[in-house]
């Protein structure tokens, strides 16, 4: 699994963002960066196993506490 | 990218070559000089006839006719030119003067005959069948139209049979061909444009549209298309349609071809262009919509009703020719629960003790259909009909009767095979399309058929032929009321062909 | 470049395919048992002033989306700050969106299959939609509406046999708070969603008003809704609708038309991806247009790869299993979407209203 | 151009996920043996279920022979005992072409929901499976019958079960139903019963009458006319036959009515405070059949007819309904749940109280017969001297 993300981040990397290197567009070049990195994060700690928290439980926890349910 | 800019340096180099030949030669005054020149140019071709005379009365008239054997009619040269030069009575004829006029005036017999001096038009109306005539202490030539080669009788297309309608169909020639759209088209406004494609056929092709109805943007982009190809031979019409083509790499096509002038006559009062090739009997005509796919010549001959059924069969041949194979996979391996229980059972006994997995047999059985099918087209006739029918029934009833396929599979494929024969325009798109579906239904049963359905409406909406949306006509609730899709409406209901509809130049209508 | 442009009809279904959405095949509502058509029905009436304001801002605002407004009305620095809410809502809710499909997937369609699968290709063919640009995504939810209107009058048609009008009664037993409650989920859940077709209908060809689209979208949306969550009940009576994860999967699997038309709720699972795919396309394609006005980058396809990538991976973190998944939805969400549905677009309408009266805005036009 | 590149490296990367991950649900339709009909009982220490199948054996050979075979396993639970009967059979087992699931009494008495359960969150087992209940000792026996006679027995029942409509010998009862009314307030459940009868030297099973529930446990039976009369008032008649004797001098004679249509209404009165139902039956029927030469065909005769059908019809009916409020004490006609839709009000006074209540209600049945034809002969058979 972790090679097959690292494969697959591989080949997005070189058809998604080398062509925005290449017409120097920087700053979709680094904001695509930025999440290009991201999600790969994300997904090479999904493909270990490693239990991700989920960014809908403070979501839930501020909600129950407003409505103080 | 980079074999994309070695061609063009390639083409660079060769033009700049041609050039340089020509700036070095020039006609001479002396015939003999002349003809060297030609030999030269034509050197090891041994097809260039050179023939000499002079008039009997006038000595000073003496002539040099060069053409290129077979490419010519002879007769037109020994009768309207080398005749009248031999025998007539020059020196009472011509009065003093330019020889050279006085001979394209008042001699040569031809309706064609222009000056030239550029040895490069020279030898190209040459090769091209004129006949170039030198002239002793002139500079210039001329050039008389002698073109005359055997071509095809006009014969019935064999692969557009109709039951009804014209039997005429489009041969070899750029001209006979254009004369055949002319007849049916008496319209001033029906346009000829002509270009030369391929840097060494320098092969003729012809634009023809009815100004007023074409749409603009569509031909500029046409020619626009046109003038960036860049090829050293067009053999056939195939090669600028896929030259020409929006997506190069779609499996649909976006330019049609047809060898029937009554079919490009329509398409051209529905404002479509159409694309003459010199030397191929295949016209081609665009832009080209997905319902055209489902159309046929005779459609537009026989009752509107009847068009209807036939289209929407043809339709609904092309989706089971697509899908069959999948739904039946999906169907056997993942949704056992949607097949009603007596056919789920024997289904399931037919498939006892086969040895493929059913995907494998679908993948297997589809090929194998292609390759009869292949078989069938490239033989001789009475041998294809041999090997197909070897191939279905004894290969077929073989192997079920081995339990090496399931009957059910045979059923499919053949079915898929059938009906994938409705339309035959389609090419590679049904068995492309066909395999995709097959393995996401491998992955997901239904709903890997859904998830391509979904693709395959995106990928349609996207594509565009010349700025047309391909699939307009087809969906329902469209903006644009088109009269010719599934349905025809009958012609009582409508006078004029129905339009392309490019939304810009609908409401443009040249008659009003 | 040329600016893309949908035309008001296929901006009306892509409004209605939106709403559809995941929520329909869900179920409307279950908290108000057989009175969930009511809830519908009070849901849809909650929704009228809302998208009133929705489709007063886009007129104020003609061919701007919600970006640009937030900018103009807040100034460059709080409008960025504010904009981040509406690049968050509609990338939190296409991974619930997402999720909705990879728990279908997982619970009832194919077990077996790991979730990931569905929710990647889904990501695909919306990554692959908004790539293509909203024009495309328009025209094809023209072809998919007639689609998913069919199979609904289809399987509508094929339940009559099964209706029970008994499953209506008693009409309102517990009351009217469960219906008011299932109202506001109903306004909250699909209605007022449709906020971010603020960012969507900038590229609206039209010289019919806005509020037309908006609201003939509303109320086709409210036909279907309700006739379908009736068609619901009486096949299947309140309880029941109220207890299983996926009513109209449900109902549909009932069918049984002379032991060959049966077994067919694979239709119903049809429009349920095909919706699914546009609501998710629409989330993303507004999330892609926020990040890139945001940054301010030259063209939102450069980065919709990537967002779609992490739509798909965040539906994935998000829940720990379907339970949570329904908890969040009809307890949590409706609060939670409160701020961005209601109380920022009135916010920004009150304010945008009062610097125009004052002269300090210029209303952009069309182009 | 661009674009499509992208979407094509997105498709090989999908592809290649699947072909290193394998296809999961996927399973080649000859690897399942197709479960026809289960059968759930006690074991004989009764801590433990015992689960038959019968499946479908399918033999392939020029044609295709489908036999019957059935498989008794033990397991703690029901999902246990079938991956007991998984790890024997060599073949998966597959539930979702089931068509119906048999009770035995035990099971049902100790309470249907346990084992309701399992066959409704089963993604798998389709909802429209027929329930039944075994009159025999174990259930197991009435799909047993199966491989003696060639036949798939649960297809075979599943038949017969679809027919009741015009049969009314047993209510049938589709599991999704079967849930409605265990779920719901102010009905009971019923189901059809199965038992072993011999035809011609050979067992059969056949479908006939009534168990009772009352929550979710068996409590009892109703024979074959009970069960009519309860598909009446359950407004569940269609078809079948109402047998009227002669009166008077004629008693001897009987007459078979066919039945046509059958309407019912139940409609819960209020009256001086005092519940009441009043059950409103209209039947249209034909003479099918008149044991004699009475002319019950011109009109005073009709009339006559329709009138003594009428009253035997008011009699059965309401001793049935005394009989299940005496007896078995469970509202099985769903009065309760009629009066909770017509008056919602009321009903939520009495609901909790509802147990007691219907013992003691009041019930009232307002026949109207109409004798719509006689048949193919407009006059009784005469007899000549």
């Amino acid at each position: 699994m972790v090679v097959l993300v690292i494969f697959s981040y591989a080949f997005i990397i070189y058809l998604d963002l080398m062509p925005l290197y290449r017409k120097k567009l920087w700053r979709d070049f680094g904001v695509n960066m930025a999440l290009t990195l991201l999600t790969f994060a994300i997904a090479f700690l999904i493909s270990l196993d490693v239990a991700i928290p989920s960014p809908v439980n403070p979501i839930k926890s501020l909600i129950i506490s407003i409505l103080g349910k | 990218m980079f074999s994309f800019f070695r061609k063009k340096e390639e083409k660079k180099a060769k033009t700049e070559n041609q050039s340089v030949l020509s700036a070095s030669l020039k006609l001479t005054n002396s015939v003999e000089a002349n003809i060297k020149l030609f030999k030269d140019i034509f050197t090891n071709d041994d097809t260039l006839i050179v023939r000499n005379f002079q008039n009997k009365y006038l000595k000073a008239a003496a002539c040099c006719v060069i053409y290129i054997d077979g490419m010519v009619n002879t007769e037109v040269i020994n009768e309207n030119i080398i005749q009248p030069i031999l025998g007539g009575n020059l020196k009472e004829e011509i009065s003093d003067g330019n020889l050279l006029e006085e001979l394209q005036y008042k001699v040569i017999a031809s309706s064609d005959v222009k000056e030239a001096a550029n040895i490069n038009d020279l030898v190209e109306s040459a090769i091209n069948g004129d006949t170039v005539l030198l002239v002793e202490g002139y500079k210039q030539a001329l050039i008389v139209s002698t073109k005359g080669w055997q071509t095809r009788p006009i014969d019935e297309p064999l692969a557009e049979r109709v039951v009804r309608g014209p039997r005429e169909g489009f041969v070899e020639s750029l001209i006979i061909n254009l004369s055949l759209i002319r007849r049916k088209i008496k319209n001033p406004d029906l346009k000829f444009q002509f270009k030369e494609l391929g840097s060494s056929t320098k092969t003729k092709i012809c634009l023809c549209y009815i100004e007023g109805v074409a749409p603009e943007k569509v031909l500029q982009e046409l020619i626009h298309r046109l003038d960036n190809i860049e090829i050293d031979g067009i053999m056939d019409s195939g090669y600028i349609q896929e030259l020409i083509k929006d997506a190069p790499l779609s499996p649909l096509e976006t330019v049609a071809s047809t060898e029937r002038p009554d079919n490009v006559a329509g398409k051209l009062l529905e404002g479509r262009i159409a694309i003459v090739v010199d030397g191929s009997p295949f016209v081609l005509t665009l832009p080209f919509l997905f319902v055209e796919y489902f159309h046929a010549d005779e459609d537009y001959y026989n009752d509107s009703l009847f068009t209807t059924v036939s289209r929407t069969l043809r339709m609904i041949g092309t989706f089971a020719a697509i899908f069959l194979p999948a739904i039946y996979v999906s169907l056997t391996t993942f949704h056992q629960e949607m097949i009603p229980t007596p056919l789920l059972l024997s289904i399931t006994a037919a498939r006892q003790g086969t040895p493929f997995p059913t995907i494998l047999e679908a993948v297997i059985m589809g090929f194998l259909f292609e390759i009869l099918r292949e078989t069938g087209t490239r033989m001789p006739a009475p041998i294809g009909q041999t090997v197909v029918i070897v191939g279905a029934l004894v290969l077929g009833g073989a192997a079920i009767e081995a339990r090496f396929i399931s009957a059910p599979m045979v059923i499919v494929s053949g079915l898929t095979g059938i009906t994938a024969l409705l339309t035959v325009k389609f090419k590679s798109f049904p068995i492309i399309l066909r395999l995709l579906l097959l393995f996401l239904a491998f992955l997901m049963g239904f709903y890997g058929i859904i998830f391509g359905l979904i693709g395959l409406v995106i990928y349609f909406m996207q594509m565009r032929s010349y700025g047309v949306p391909y699939l307009l006509g087809t969906t329902a609730f469209d903006e644009n009321n088109i009269k010719d899709t599934v349905t025809r409406t009958p012609w009582r209901q409508v006078h004029f062909h129905p339009r392309l509809p490019v939304v810009e130049n609908h409401e443009s209508d040249h008659r009003k | 470049m040329i600016k893309e442009m949908i035309t008001s009809k296929q901006g009306v279904y892509l409004l209605i395919l939106f709403m559809i959405g995941s929520n329909l095949f869900m179920g409307l509502a279950p908290v108000a048992k057989s009175d969930a058509w009511i809830a519908a029905l009070v849901g849809m009436l909650m929704a009228l002033p809302i998208i009133f304001i929705y489709a007063r801002l886009l007129s104020l605002f003609k061919g701007r989306d919600i970006f640009d407004i937030l900018n103009l009305v807040f100034g460059n620095v709080l409008g960025k700050i504010v904009a981040l809410a509406y690049i968050w809502y509609p990338l939190h809710l296409g991974a619930m969106v997402i999720r909705d499909l990879g728990e279908f997937f997982n619970t009832v369609a194919m077990p077996e299959t790991p979730m990931l699968l569905p929710m990647l290709f889904m990501g695909f063919l919306s990554i692959w939609a908004v790539m293509a640009g909203v024009e495309v995504l328009g025209r094809c939810s023209k072809i998919f509406f007639p689609i998913v209107v069919i199979i609904m009058f289809v399987t509508t048609l094929l339940v009559i046999p099964y209706l029970n009008f008994a499953h209506l009664k008693p009409v309102m037993y517990d009351g009217i708070g469960p219906v008011l409650n299932s109202a506001f989920d109903i306004f909250s859940f699909p209605l007022a969603e449709t906020v971010l077709f603020l960012a969507v209908f900038s590229a609206l060809k039209t010289d019919k008003s806005i509020y037309r689209v908006y609201y003939s979208g509303l109320f086709i949306f409210a036909a279907i809704g309700v006739l379908l969550t009736l068609r619901n009940i009486l096949v299947l009576g309140g309880d029941i609708v109220s207890v299983v994860n996926f009513p109209l999967y449900v109902e549909v699997s009932r069918i049984n038309i002379g032991e060959f038309i049966q077994r067919i709720e694979v239709s119903v699972a049809t429009t349920f991806v095909i919706t699914d795919f546009i609501k998710v396309s629409v989330c993303l394609y507004v999330t892609c247009i926020g990040i890139s006005k945001l940054f301010g980058l030259n063209n939102y396809r450069s980065i919709v790869v990537q967002t779609g990538l992490l739509m798909v991976l965040l539906a994935y973190i998000m829940y720990e299993n379907i339970m949570d998944m329904i908890y969040f939805a009809f307890e949590i969400y409706a609060y939670y979407a409160l701020p961005f549905q209601v109380i920022l677009p009135v916010i920004i309408l009150v304010i945008a209203e009062i610097r125009i009266r004052a002269g300090q805005l210029q209303t952009g036009k069309r182009y | 151009m661009k674009s499509t590149s992208k979407i094509l490296s997105v498709i090989l990367i999908l592809a290649n996920t699947l072909f290193l991950a394998g296809c999961w649900n996927y399973r080649e339709i000859d690897t399942l043996r197709f479960v026809a009909g289960i059968a759930i009982d006690k074991s004989e220490t009764g801590d433990q279920y015992l689960l038959t199948v019968e499946t479908v054996d399918i033999k392939n050979g020029g044609e295709s022979i489908m036999n019957s075979n059935t498989m008794t396993v033990a397991g703690d639970t029901l999902l246990d005992a079938k991956k007991n009967m998984d790890s024997i059979s060599g073949k998966k087992l597959y539930f979702a072409h089931t068509r119906i699931a048999v009770l035995s009494q035990d099971v049902a008495k100790e309470g249907a929901v346990k084992v309701i359960d399992w066959l409704a969150r089963n993604a798998e087992l389709r909802e429209d499976i027929e329930v039944l209940v075994s009159q025999e000792s174990t259930a197991k026996e009435i799909l047993e019958t199966g491989s003696k006679t060639d036949q798939i027995i649960s297809f075979e029942l599943d038949k017969v079960l679809k027919n009741q409509k015009t049969i009314a010998n047993a209510p049938e009862k589709e599991l999704w139903t079967l849930i409605n009314d265990l779920g719901g307030s102010g009905i009971s459940a019923v189901l059809p019963l199965v038992s072993l009868k011999k035809v011609n030297s050979r067992t059969l099973p056949s479908v006939t009458g009534t168990a009772v529930f009352k929550k979710d446990k068996l409590v009892g039976f109703l024979n074959v006319d009970d069960t009519r009369d309860l598909l009446f008032i359950q407004n569940k008649v269609d078809g079948g036959s109402l047998v009227q004797n002669g009166e008077g001098d004629n008693a001897g004679t009987k007459v078979s009515l066919k039945i046509l249509e059958n309407r019912t209404k139940l409609k819960p009165i209020e009256k001086d405070g005092n519940l009441e139902i009043s059950i409103e039956i209209k039947t249209t029927v034909a003479i099918d059949e008149i044991e004699g030469t009475e002319n019950y065909i011109d009109e005073p005769g009709r009339l006559r007819l329709e009138k003594s059908a009428e009253e035997s019809m008011k009699k059965s009916l309401e001793n049935v309904v005394q009989e299940v409020q005496t007896k078995y004490n469970s509202d099985i006609f769903g009065f309760g749940a009629k009066v909770k839709a017509d008056m919602p009000g009321t009903w939520k006074e009495i609901e909790t109280l509802w147990g007691g209540k219907f013992k003691d209600l009041k019930v009232s049945v307002h026949p109207e017969l109409t004798i719509k034809n006689s048949a193919a002969f407009s006059q009784p058979l005469r007899i000549g001297d």
